[in-house]
This record gives structure tokens, C-alpha cells and sequence, in this order.
């Protein structure tokens, strides 16, 4: 079963590196480019195919380890 | 004890780099610096067998996901409870860097209301640079006695370690980041905070990441954890610091810190 | 699986065809040498036996072109710190009574050029094992860059934007060198149109090694074991070096076998494990996977030995379950070394590296026949003689010398210097590289005692050199610098390859250094066009010439021709790493000027030579008188200026190089916040802008201190003038009662800081 | 308008960041994790309201500087 797992960083936490793309942009002349936002997204192969189960199991992983809850939120999507 | 009965574990994973020179802080201090694996803790070393547990700077597991959250993670999972056994004794654990990082990732810092706390309850997220940074740092101490890695430089003196990282900017969840803050500084809890010239609490580059309130390092509320962005081990000696050829100084600022917490077990232990 | 090639009947186009389908980069005449090989064999070739030669044969492993010329010009020259110098991955020279110094240099171009992320990050990861095969630990990084201008308007079709390939191979030095925790501590980056097509990507790296622990890349004995360590073999970087041999064009993209990413957290632990099996003396050999992969290191590893291998290739751990023989025995995949071992070390050097969760392999033995045989689930899929396949052709190829008339044409004087002075300070090649040095860590391992960025807190200039002080016990340091002018060499290979070599020496001078060592890295057009040939010889010779006469080796090095695009060639680029020794770094000084009323003088003769100089470029005139080197001189000067450094009497110093004196001063002042007083009066009767951004070799200029300046005349044997004294908070040059320029060191400052910044953001 | 731009490693390039992640999870005692890949996204805020034109210039954009094609293709998702 194969999950994304998408760290987006939360509402009102400063995105340098997306800043920074949006400033790139702007240099090579897209001047229509008004924000830009970046996000990770971890697509994890499970060998399971219990849907229950590796729900679970994935949100005990952005707990441990994939997301920081101080600036982070995340969405699991299984597909 | 003696100085050189003093055992430090220099701890390390995968993308560790800075080892060698927190090693050789304690090792010209007389102290005995082990490095150690976290592998090593899981069955033929044991984190009781040192007084000091230190974590180095570097990119731990590649620094992938972030900064330092691989290093913690596992350290979670293998040593928590033995760590906070650890801390609670007294014992000091220090972080440089990386070291901060996992540290916070950990929840050992700021650790408000137990020595550990279940989830981060700070980071240190991407420089607004968004660029790795390596220039030198100058940081008024304001530690006003908590904490035993600084004990040896004055209240409000002004020093100079380098920065070198990439996620370094301090910030506490948006919806407390004031009553945080203020938990912070009243548990005299913050140790260093960025400075300019003038000492005055600057922006960027002196600042070189943003961090709230100018935060550089920042202990635990007992002061036995610590944990710093920027580099003592790198200047241990007068001539590591970058302007050593107009301004002559013999020993580096931050040996002070190696030294204070050598003196912090001498007396305790 | 496996092919059997039809060469024996094969007439001249199907030889091109085979060539050119397998991708084996081979010639004619070369593929009509293997032919007859294989007729006198009796029997036709496996597709991997042909893929080995082609490896083996291409110009990156065995420098067809270029040998001759190295061998007359550049190798050889003697001198008692050699230690092994030339005949290995890096240059091993003596640091003190029982440590030596490695060096070594490579270009990655081609795959920077396609991939800048990935192709400047795996260069450093090659870099790094160059100097770690030879038992060495790294101490420093090295980076000359080159790239087309950053504001080009307009690139051709297939190329990328210079602001895409500077900010991805600088990303790519970063993360690498940052995550393996070695300082990158010196480099070059230059801009220029010739390299819009194909930018030049050279790294370097030096490591420190006890004398007793230094180890050979070569098996020692019949029966020593292969031993494969560290990542597993992929499907990634099939045909790099054949492609680095080839010039870029249009459909490079595809070729995307050759590029990779690189695993620096794989490559961090390999090396700890490396370094503690070759210093326990574990080993008998070792040598690093690069250009070839394992089709190079087993032969090359066996004949220096002067033995053969057999190897069971089936042993070869894979990433790819389905890759076929050849792919595995060529494959270029990352973070991988080769081990001699004797089989009685073979438990200790697996447990070893089973702690540093490493994988480590048998995958084969020397053997007593000098022949090189691979199996392949139990059957022989290739033997092949060694001395066949590592004695590539050699060529004479023919080449031409271009005629310099060495003549500058008339040009009127313009008035305002000032406004020359801060147009030249924002030039991008020598605007600040601040924003490329503070990405690297350049202190990681507390050793780097001079730093890249000098002077005041937060006002800092460039240094020339960087010093690191590698061991713990002892002050005694090395000083680190690279250096080319490709606007010299464009106009004359010759004189602009001996003024790289006047350029490192002096850097090296100025923190009080003693040049000890060279590496050179030689870049150059397709070596089938006899001019482009012609270049590379001029280059050549000048780099002997100078050296030669320096009694300085050049220890190791590399060639990188083809960097060429159907437009156009690459200027010659010879870029030049060198290093000096410190006897104690506490000597050391930095550019930055230290202290109102210390006298300032200017070393050296200036002359009329505006070839290549940014002060014609910026008017826009062009001009063919390159400065020229006079090696004795140079040698005088330098000692000259070394001892005054370790006696004590200079505060500041710096080499004059682009932008003349003018801007020598302006950046001594950005550094030390303090202004100068400067009357050029003395130094000659000629036209003032020939006396301010002339930029004739072999000049300094120094601070000397106040209350020494007396013994420091006495002492200095040379050409020396006292042009005038630190102070204020201007740079104020006049010539005699002609004021030249005055202007603010803080509004120098801003413009020299910012134009870097503004185009990468 | 908004658009998700999300870059992936072409199939054959080696990801250590994924690779690493992987090992991570596995030692954090998740051994049902047999593969993990990474994806960056850039949300892009465009200021037109043109799909055609907002297609074509991202398009660009990762050409120029998103995306490099010989190691990476991308998606592009108009919101
Ligand atoms: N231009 C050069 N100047 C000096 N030494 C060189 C030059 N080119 C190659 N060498 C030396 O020749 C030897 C073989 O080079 P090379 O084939 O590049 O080694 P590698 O196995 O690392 O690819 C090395 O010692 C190298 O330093
Ligand atoms: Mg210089």
C-alpha cells in the first residue's frame, strides 16, 4: 500500500525557501508570481494492506519523526 | 572528582562531523572524552558510565526531514527513558548545532513542565536566509546563574562564537510564543542571544537566522541542559577567532564553556 | 546477458557504428587496433570486454592527447618534499618530520553542466576519496569556478542560465562538503561569455596522512583479496567518462546515465571506516571508484602491482537486481572504494566496517599472470591481457601555436578615476564572493586559523590565502589558494598561464607562506582542432617554465578537454591550486589594513600591461600585452616579503592583481575600516591610469608597522616604494598635486558588497 | 489563480534523502516500510486569471529553474 504524507508548514510560519523561490522567479522576468509556498511530501511504500493499519502506523510516524507540531501540520493521503 | 576521572560521551550517528572538536575541548582541559555511537548505547555502553553527555554539531542522518529529528527520534526510541534518568540526576547534557537541534526535536529543551516533554515544544526552523550560514556571531550572555555551561562568563559580556547552520531561527508555536517566551526568561532560561557590535539586539546578519527574542542558546530549567546554534568548540583558542590578527586575544571565547561545565561536575560529582 | 560483438567481420563503418551505438566514445584507428587484437586472438570480443576498452581508452582515464605534453613540461620537477608525486589519484608531499600532505584536483564539468546540483556534488564526493585512498584524512575543500556572466540576456538552445549553474553547483559544493563536515576553504569563481556553453567545475581537496600510514592504490602480492566497500552498484553513471571526453551538445540532456546525485551520509562513515582499517595497517592497497568504476580500478590496482585479477562480478551488491555484466563492471555509482587485503586481515577489516554499517565484498584476488579475468555465475565472460588494455594509444596530435603581437592600442585618458574605481569594485569578478563563501562551512574542524573573509567584524575584505592548521600538536600550517585569469590565457596561453602560477605564489606570500606545492587542473577545447591543442602546449609550457624555475613540483593534477559547444570553445583555463607552508600560523597576517599612521608600501614594478585587465575591459578597448612573469624576480621578492612577515614588520598585506592598485588599496581599506593616503608620484613616469590599474605581476602592496618601517627598508631586497600612510576615512590617491580619487571607504564598501547578492538573491 | 507544481526524481536516479528517511523509519521499529520517495510541491499564487497563460508560463518556470529534466519530471495541478 503506498501513502503521501505531506508536511505543510502552518498557517502564519515564515517560508524562507518559498520567499526565496518567489524572488527567483521574479528575476528570470514571471512577474505574475505573487507568492509561493513549498511542501514535502514523503511517499512511503508499506507492506501492509490494511488500510486501518497503516493509517495508524503513518500517523505514528509524522508524530515520532516526519512532522514538528511547533511549525508543521501534515495530510496523509492513501492511495 | 578529578578532572581526569571526568568520562564525557561525545555522542554520534551517521553525518555526525563536529565530534573531533568537542573531543579535543574536553581532552587539552584534562577531562577523558569518549567518542560513543548511539549503537554503542544500546548494549555495550552505558550512558551511566559518563558525567557529561555531549552532542555534537554536524548532519546527523543527512539533517533530511529536519535538522536533527532522525538523531532524536532514535535516541527516543532507544535511550528515553535511561536519558531522562540522566537529566533529572543532575548530570549535564550539552548540544552545539546539530547538537541544539536534537536536543529540541528531543523535547529535552525548553522542557517546561517535565524533563522531557512527549512532543517539541520549540524549533529551529530554515534561516530566513533560506541559506546556510557560516559567519562569525557575537552573543551577549544573559544567563543570570542557571546555567552551569556558562558559569564562567560574566553576566551580559559579550562574546564571539561562530554560527554555522542552516536551520537555525528559534520560534515557539505561534499561539504561545509570548507566554512561552516569558516562561523562558523567567526561568532564566536563556542563555545567549545574538548581539551587534554595539550590543545591541540586532537583525540579520548578526541575527543570522531570525530567531525570536534573538535567541542563540537556551537551557533547561535546572540548568543541566544546554544547548547553543553557534560554535565554542571552534574557538578554543585566540587564534581561531576571525579577527585574531587585529584583535589580540589569548584564549578563544569559548573555552569558558567546556571549562564551566568541568567545573560544574568537579564540585558536584 | 551477455554479447558477443561482431569485430573480426566487421569492416571500417560497422567499427563506427559499433562505437558510436555502445557509446564507447573509440575512434577509428582505435577500433582497428582492438580488431587486430582480437584476429590474432582467434575469437570476438563480449560486449563487456569492448565496454572495458572503452573506459580504459577514453582521453579522462588515460590522457591519449595530453600525456606527451604533460610529461615535457609540468612533470618531474624535483624537489626533497616530493614524496609520491604524479603517479597517483593524489600528490603525497612532505608537511613535517612524520606527516605528509595530499593534493589533488579534478574538473567535473560535463555533469555539472547538465546536472550543476548533482555534478559539483559528486565531484567533491571523488575529490574526497582521491585523498582518503591514500590513507589521508581531509582537511580542506578547494572550488575555482567558472561560469558564462550573470546577466546574459540570451543562452543558446540546451544550455542553462549561469545563474541556474552557479546557484545549483554551489547548492550541490555545499551540501556535500557541509554534510561530510570538510571545511571548502578556498575556490574561484569566474565570469566570462566563453563559458556560457560549457562551464568549468574544478574541486580539490588536501588531507593530512602520518608518514608510516600513507597507502599505495596498487594490490601488493598474488593472492591479496578485492575488497568492494561502501554503496551499492546502480544503474547511475553509466559512461561518465566517455561522456566527459565528448564535447556538449543539444541532445546531452539524454544522457542522463552519467549523472548522479551523490550520498554524502553514506560517504561519511565510509571514509571513518577506510581511515581506521588503512591506519590499523590492515591493508596492502587501496584505491577509490571513479571515472570507470570497477572496469579502471580492478586493472589499474593490479598492474601497478604488477600482477592480474580474477573477479566474480556476480558478488557485486546491486542496487538493480536486473543490471547485465557490463553495466555492473562500468557503472559509476557514488561513495565507493576498493580495498587490497591480505586474506589473514580479512575478519578485522569486515568487522570494521560492519560497524561503521558499511558494506565491504570480496568480489575478487590478484593473481600471478598479468590477466584480467571476470566470471559471471560461473562461466568466463572475459579475459583480456592488462597490457593491452591499459596501454591505451598515445598521441602526437597536431597542433598550432597562435602569433600574439603583443601591442596595445592608443587610448585617451578618461577623468574621473573615482567613477572607474567603483565601476570596477562591482565587476561580479571582483565584487565580493561573500555569498558563496558563507555557504560553506569553512571552519568546520576548528583547524581554518586564516580565514577566507578578513578585517573588522562584519566588514570584511577577501583574503588571498586561507591557512588551516591541520595538526593538534604542532602550529606549523598550510596555506591554500587557487588561481587563473582566463582573460589573460584567452588573449596568451603562455604568459597567462605563468601569471596563474605568479598569482598563487603570490597569495601564498602574502599571509607569510613559503609556496611548497602545486596542482593544476588543466580545461581545455576539443584537442582535435590543432589550435585548441596549441593552447593546451602554450599552457603547458608556461606552467613548466615558471615552476621550473620556482624549484616548486607540480604534485598531481588532471586534464579536462572537449569543453567545447558547436559555438565556440571554453577559454583556456588552467587553474591552479597552491600551497605554501607556515612554520607557525601565529605569523600569519591578513589583508584587512590595521592602524592609522602605519606607512604603506607598494612591491614591485608597474609596467604598461593592460592585456586581459579589467580596467580595458570596462572601457572596452582590447588589447594583447598579457603581464608577463619574470620567475626570478618573483622568487627574490617573495622570499623577500616571507621573511619580513615572520620578523614581525608587516600589519597588512596583499597581492596587486585585478583592478591594479586602485583596487588593491580599496579592498585592504574595506577590510580594516580605515582609509589611506596614497601619492603614486613615485612609483614611475607614466600615465596615472597606467599607474593605478596596470596590472603587472609580481607586486604587493604592504602596511608596514609604524615603529619598524626603518628596519623593514633595510631589510627588503627589491623594488620598493613608499606610496603613503593608513588614515582617514577616505581612499585618497593623488599623483603628486593631481588628485586622483577620493572616495569614502563605506561607499567603496556597498558597492564592492553588493552586485552578487543582487543577481542571486 | 493557484498551482501546485510537484517535483519528482525520474526513476533510476538514486534519492538518498528518501533512502535515508526510509532507514530512519525502519529503526524506529516501523519494518513495514519498504520504500520511501520524496516529492518537493511549490504552491504557486499567479496573478492572472488566464489557464492557458498560467499553464504556459509554469510550464516555464520549470524549465528554467523548478524542475531539471534530466533527473526530474513535474506535475502541474491548477487549483
Ligand atoms: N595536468 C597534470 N598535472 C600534474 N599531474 C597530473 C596531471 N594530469 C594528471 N596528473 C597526475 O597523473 C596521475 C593520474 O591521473 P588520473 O588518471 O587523473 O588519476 P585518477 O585515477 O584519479 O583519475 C595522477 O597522479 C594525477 O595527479
Ligand atoms: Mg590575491
Amino acid at each position: 500500500m503506498e501513502a503521501d504524507v505531506t508536511i505543510i508548514l502552518k498557517k502564519g510560519v515564515a517560508d524562507p525557501e518559498g520567499s526565496n523561490v518567489k524572488k527567483a522567479l521574479n528575476l528570470l522576468g514571471f512577474d505574475e508570481v505573487r507568492k509561493v509556498q513549498t511542501m514535502k511530501t514523503f511517499r512511503i511504500d508499506l507492506a501492509t494492506e490494511d488500510r486501518g493499519k497503516a493509517k495508524k502506523d503513518i500517523d505514528e510516524m509524522c508524530k515520532k519523526l516526519l512532522a514538528n507540531p511547533v511549525i508543521q501540520t501534515y495530510r496523509v493521503e492513501i492511495r | 572528582m578529578d578532572t581526569d576521572d571526568i568520562r564525557v560521551a561525545v555522542l554520534l550517528i551517521e553525518g555526525t562531523n563536529n565530534e573531533g572538536e568537542v573531543y579535543l575541548a574536553f581532552k587539552r582541559l584534562g577531562a577523558e572524552p569518549e567518542f560513543v555511537h548511539l549503537k554503542q548505547l544500546m548494549h555495550e555502553k552505558d550512558i551511566f558510565d559518563y558525567q557529561c553527555l555531549m552532542i555534537p554539531g554536524g548532519f546527523s542522518a543527512g539533517d533530511y526531514i529536519r535538522a536533527g529529528a532522525i538523531f532524536a527520534a532514535r535516541m527516543k526510541s532507544t535511550l528515553c527513558k535511561k536519558l531522562i534518568e540522566f537529566a533529572k540526576n543532575g548530570y549535564p547534557v550539552g548540544g552545539i548545532c546539530n547538537g541544539f537541534q536534537v536536543l529540541v526535536e528531543l523535547g529535552l529543551l525548553p522542557a517546561f513542565d517535565s524533563v522531557m516533554s512527549n512532543y517539541p515544544q520549540a524549533a529551529l526552523a530554515i534561516n530566513d536566509s533560506s541559506r546556510f550560514e557560516c559567519r562569525p556571531t557575537l552573543l551577549k550572555h544573559e544567563s543570570k546563574g542557571n546555567c552551569i555551561f556558562t558559569k564562567k562568563i560574566p553576566y551580559q559580556e559579550v562574546v564571539l562564537m561562530p554560527s554555522a547552520h542552516a536551520e537555525g531561527k528559534f520560534l515557539f508555536p505561534l499561539e504561545k510564543k509570548d507566554e512561552y517566551l516569558q516562561y523562558l526568561i523567567d526561568n532564566d532560561q536563556v542563555v545567549f542571544r545574538y548581539v551587534g557590535p554595539q550590543g545591541d539586539y540586532a537583525g540579520y546578519p548578526w541575527n543570522p537566522n531570525g530567531s525570536i527574542h534573538n535567541i542563540a542558546s537556551i537551557c533547561s530549567p535546572e540548568g543541566n541542559v544546554f544547548g547553543m546554534m553557534p560554535h565554542p568548540e571552534r574557538v578554543f583558542y585566540g587564534f581561531t577567532h576571525p579577527d585574531w590578527t587585529r584583535v589580540h586575544k589569548e584564549n578563544g571565547d569559548g573555552k569558558a564553556v567546556f571549562e564551566s561545565v568541568l567545573d560544574y561536575i568537579r564540585r558536584k560529582f | 546477458m551477455l554479447y558477443e560483438v561482431d569485430l573480426i567481420g566487421a569492416d571500417d563503418q560497422q567499427l563506427l557504428k559499433i562505437s558510436e551505438e555502445a557509446q564507447l566514445g573509440l575512434s577509428l584507428s582505435e577500433m582497428r587496433r582492438i580488431k587486430k587484437h582480437f584476429l590474432e586472438k582467434k575469437r570476438n570480443p563480449t560486449d563487456i570486454e569492448l565496454q572495458s576498452l572503452g573506459q580504459a581508452w577514453s582521453e579522462h582515464c588515460c590522457y591519449k592527447c595530453s600525456t606527451q605534453i604533460l610529461k615535457k613540461f609540468v612533470f618531474g620537477i624535483d624537489a626533497p618534499q616530493n614524496i609520491l608525486v604524479i603517479k597517483e589519484d593524489a600528490g603525497v608531499v612532505e608537511f613535517d618530520e612524520d606527516h605528509a600532505y595530499v593534493v589533488a584536483l579534478e574538473s567535473h564539468n560535463h555533469p555539472s553542466a547538465i546536472e550543476p546540483y548533482g555534478g559539483a556534488a559528486t565531484g567533491i564526493g571523488g575529490i574526497l576519496r582521491d585523498v582518503v585512498c591514500m590513507g589521508a584524512q581531509p582537511v580542506a575543500l578547494i572550488d575555482p569556478l567558472f561560469f558564462g556572466p550573470l546577466d546574459s540576456s540570451h543562452v543558446p538552445r540546451g544550455v542553462k542560465h549561469p545563474r541556474y549553474l552557479f546557484s545549483g553547483v554551489v547548492s550541490g559544493i555545499r551540501d556535500y562538503g557541509n554534510r561530510v563536515g570538510i571545511p571548502t576553504v578556498a575556490g574561484m569563481v569566474y565570469f566570462d561569455e566563453g563559458y556560457i556553453g560549457n562551464c568549468v567545475v574544478n574541486v580539490g581537496c588536501i588531507g593530512v596522512v602520518k608518514k608510516k600510514h600513507i597507502i599505495r592504490s596498487r594490490v601488493k602480492k598474488p593472492g591479496d583479496l578485492l575488497v568492494l566497500v561502501g554503496g551499492k552498484t546502480g544503474r547511475d553513471g553509466i559512461h561518465g567518462v566517455t561522456f566527459a571526453s565528448a564535447e556538449l551538445n543539444e541532445s546531452s540532456e539524454e544522457l542522463r546515465g552519467a549523472v548522479q546525485l551523490g550520498d554524502p551520509i553514506t560517504k561519511e562513515p565510509l571514509i571513518h571506516a577506510c581511515l581506521e582499517v588503512s591506519n590499523k595497517g590492515l591493508l596492502e592497497g587501496m584505491k577509490d571508484l571513479g571515472g570507470g568504476g570497477l572496469s579502471c580500478v580492478v586493472g589499474e590496482m593490479a598492474l601497478a602491482g604488477g600482477y592480474g585479477a580474477e573477479v566474480e562480478l556476480d558478488r557485486v551488491p546491486l542496487k538493480d537486481v536486473d543490471m547485465v555484466p557490463w553495466e555492473i563492471w562500468v557503472s559509476e555509482s557514488q561513495e565507493r572504494m576498493m580495498l587490497a587485503v591480505d586474506p589473514k586481515n580479512l575478519k578485522e577489516v569486515s568487522k570494521i566496517f560492519e560497524e561503521w554499517d558499511v558494506n565491504s565484498t570480496v568480489i575478487g584476488k590478484a593473481i600471478d599472470e598479468k590477466i584480467q579475468r571476470i566470471f559471471y555465475g560461473g562461466k568466463k565472460i572475459f579475459e583480456m591481457d592488462m597490457e593491452f588494455l591499459t596501454k591505451a594509444p598515445v598521441y602526437n596530435k597536431p597542433f598550432q601555436i597562435k602569433a600574439i603581437e603583443r601591442k596595445d592600442p592608443p587610448f585617451e585618458e578618461p577623468d574621473d578615476y573615482g567613477k572607474i574605481l567603483l565601476r570596477l569594485l562591482s565587476s561580479p569578478n571582483i565584487a565580493s564572493k561573500e555569498w558563496v563563501i558563507r555557504q560553506y562551512d569553512h571552519e568546520v574542524r576548528a583547524s581554518t586559523v586564516i580565514k577566507p573573509l578578513q578585517g573588522v567584524l562584519g566588514k570584511n575584505t577577501h583574503g588571498d590565502a586561507t591557512v588551516i592548521k591541520p595538526l593538534e600538536s604542532s602550529y606549523r600550517g598550510l596555506a591554500i589558494t587557487a588561481d587563473v585569469n582566463p582573460s589573460y590565457t584567452k588573449i596568451d596561453p603562455f604568459w597567462g598561464s605563468a601569471s596563474a602560477i605568479d598569482e598563487v605564489c603570490r597569495n601564498l606570500a602574502s599571509v607569510g607562506a613559503i609556496p611548497h606545492s602545486f596542482a593544476d587542473c588543466l580545461n581545455f577545447g576539443n584537442p582535435e582542432k590543432p589550435e585548441r591543442l596549441g593552447e593546451l602546449y602554450s599552457s603547458a609550457k608556461a606552467l613548466g617554465y615558471v615552476a621550473k624555475a620556482l624549484e616548486i613540483p607540480f604534485v598531481s593534477g588532471n586534464v579536462s578537454l572537449y569543453n567545447e559547444a558547436p559555438y565556440g570553445s571554453i577559454p583556456p583555463t588552467p587553474s591552479i591550486l597552491g600551497i605554501g607552508i607556515v612554520s607557525d600560523i601565529r605569523k600569519c597576517i591578513t589583508v584587512d589594513m590595521k592602524k592609522e599612521g602605519n606607512p604603506i608600501y607598494l612591491i614591485g614594478e608597474t609596467k604598461k600591461e593592460f592585456g586581459g585587465s579589467e580596467y580595458l575591459k570596462l572601457l572596452g578597448i582590447s588589447s594583447k600585452t598579457v603581464p608577463v612573469v619574470d620567475p626570478k624576480a618573483l622568487k627574490k621578492r617573495m622570499d623577500s616579503l616571507i621573511s619580513a612577515i615572520k620578523d614581525g614588520l608587516i600589519a597588512s598585506c596583499h597581492d596587486v592583481s585585478e583592478g591594479g592598485i586602485a583596487l588593491c588599496m580599496a579592498e585592504m581599506s574595506i577590510g580594516g575600516d580605515i582609509g589611506a593616503r596614497i601619492d603614486t608620484g613615485i612609483i614611475g613616469n607614466m600615465r596615472v591610469d597606467h599607474k593605478l590599474f596596470s596590472e603587472s605581476n609580481t607586486r604587493w602592496i604592504v602596511e608596514v608597522k609604524h615603529d619598524l618601517a626603518r628596519e623593514f627598508e633595510k631589510k627588503f631586497k627589491g623594488a620598493l616604494f613608499r606610496i603613503g600612510d593608513v588614515g582617514g576615512n577616505n581612499i585618497l590617491i593623488k599623483n603628486d598635486d593631481r588628485t586622483l580619487i577620493d572616495i569614502p571607504v563605506k561607499e567603496l564598501r556597498d558597492v564592492w558588497n553588493a552586485p552578487i547578492y543582487d543577481y542571486m538573491g
